[in-house]
């Protein structure tokens, strides 16, 4: 195949946000990656069955609240952009409190303090069935393929670039050259349990590992507890010792097992 | 080139340079390579076309991405990627997705211009969609703070079976979708 | 595979595996993926190839090095060069696209500075972004040696799209994007 094209698969019914409600305050929450604060209030006014132009605003205001405290008791890393939201729809439910004034023309209609809000709900909504649409399109695309390489491709292709191409390589030769870790966005999380067999075979493979080169290679502060976690737990249970040759020097943790 | 071609060996060169070219094609690149006129061009476009469809081939000759190219025919699928052992791979985020619609029928559009629409941060999702060139940068706008614009690029219109952006369906049609 | 293909429809996709594959595809290993026995395969084959024959094609389907394969038509290779010819040549390697990088941000720029940045010898990627003319010498540099200085050239604007360089992204632009 010359150069197919990456094909894109989307699973979309299984990545959008979900909060399994159950009952009273008991709630199993399964936020999508980055769904939002716009994704969580059209899942609460569905919820409640809600007219999305005539929105209850106190109770989803407060349902909305209930689940940013869940989130945080779980320890979710809350995006701003929620706690915005939440500031927002407090001052909505603050504003439909308020008496109504008679505007300076007579039948003229007050502005809903919900409308702004309504508005952009309804503009994200549209470009969520948009993204479907898309999602469909790459479907049928997968089903097309082009020829394969022939021999005319060999000599050919024009540079094969963008400016985007040119300002990410310049990018990880600089951070090559400050030796620094770029990290990943999506990077698996590595357990206790990948990590310690990793750790295993290193140190009966090579007999000795020097503890600053093994976290050095971590990429995250949790992969960092996750292999100090694992060197506490090997050389509890494996026949592996801690050393230090010289104070300050470098620990080395060192197999006990006799090579073969 | 030689301008007394018949008919049948016009689409037969269209044919072989359709087939040669490693990316859609231009009828205006045909033209111009083959010394032949625009009118001519599209009518020998439309015969293969039309040639492949009649005799039931495996291929097909399709327009796309204001070009023209040769493609096997979704019937074939399974066996194609039987053979090529292809699996769909690389999966696109909703948020993906998302912000590529954003930016397909936005475009030139800013990360803060995202931001308004979805109420939720981009970043990830531009940078992936940069990643595997579905959006291109456009120049920064000419605003506070000068940020980069992006926009879809060739091969999203590739990649989601479009002859050209007009084809997207107006983003008002998704209005009656909602309620 | 379904076994209950009639003739048209097998083929069809003999015709679109013979398209999607790089290399000739035997017709063992065509039977292999369509689940038919050698003579079916080889039935489809002979019909597909005077398919092509008889109408005309630009293109031919012919047996090479014990596979099977889609190629252009000798009498349109003249045609099919003058097309080969108009297009830019060679992809960049990623040296070269790392030289041309360092070069793009950090012009005008000398040999010893790009190897400062980039850790490696570039020698060989500054002499062919130069035949490519994507890069053009800035004079000497007044210090030790007087070593040369590159830049880029208006080539490399034309193929990157820039109307000029304040045009290219900032690394800051991309920063924002990894956060």
């Amino acid at each position: 195949m010359i150069d197919q094209p990456e094909q894109f698969t989307f699973d979309f019914y299984n990545e959008t946000a979900r909060i399994d409600a159950g009952s009273g305050d008991d709630l199993k929450l399964t936020l999508g990656e980055f769904a939002g604060p716009l994704d969580l209030l059209l899942f609460l006014i569905k919820q409640e069955q809600a007219n999305i132009f005539d929105i209850p605003i106190s109770r989803i205001a407060g349902e909305y609240l209930r689940y940013i405290r869940l989130m945080k008791e779980m320890d979710i890393a809350l995006a701003a952009d929620f706690i915005v939201m939440a500031a927002t729809l407090i001052e909505i439910k603050s504003k439909m409190l308020l008496p109504r004034e008679i505007t300076a023309e007579d039948g003229e209609e007050l502005v809903d303090p919900r409308k702004e809000l309504v508005d952009r709900l309804l503009e994200y909504e549209k470009f969520k069935s948009a993204a479907e649409m898309l999602y469909e399109r790459t479907t049928i695309e997968q089903a097309v393929f082009t020829r394969g390489r022939i021999e005319s491709d060999e000599n050919n292709a024009e540079i094969n670039a963008s400016v985007f191409n040119i300002l990410s390589v310049f990018q990880k030769i600089l951070s090559r050259h400050k030796e620094e870790v770029m990290m990943e966005i999506h990077r698996e999380e590595i357990s206790l349990a990948d990590m310690l067999k990793t750790l295993r075979k290193r140190i009966f493979d090579d007999l000795e590992l020097d503890l600053a080169d093994l976290f050095e290679e971590m990429h995250n502060k949790r992969e960092l507890v996750t292999a100090f976690m694992a060197v506490l737990e090997i050389v509890r249970t494996e026949s592996v010792k801690l050393i230090q040759k010289t104070t300050f020097g470098s620990i080395i943790l060192r197999s006990q097992r006799n090579p073969q | 080139m030689e301008q007394s071609r018949n008919t049948a060996a016009l689409i037969a060169a269209v044919e072989a340079l359709v087939f040669v070219s490693d990316e859609p094609i231009a009828a205006k690149t045909l033209g111009e390579v083959l010394g032949e006129d625009k009118e001519s061009i599209e009518a020998a476009l439309e015969a293969l076309m039309s040639e492949y469809d009649t005799r039931e081939s495996g291929l097909r000759v399709r327009e796309i991405a204001g070009g023209w190219q040769i493609t096997t025919r979704t019937e074939y699928h399974d066996e194609v990627r039987q053979f090529l052992k292809t699996r769909p791979s690389a999966k696109l985020s909703l948020a993906s997705l998302e912000t590529l619609a954003v930016i397909a029928y936005k475009q030139p559009v800013t990360v803060p211009e995202i931001l308004e629409i979805r109420g939720v941060q981009s970043a990830s999702a531009i940078k992936t969609l940069l990643e595997k060139r579905l959006i291109v940068t456009k120049g920064h706008k000419e605003t506070v703070g000068r940020p980069m614009q992006y926009g879809t690029s060739k091969d999203f219109l590739i990649q989601f079976g479009l002859k050209d952006l007009t084809e997207l369906p107006s983003i008002e049609d998704f209005e009656d979708l909602i309620q």
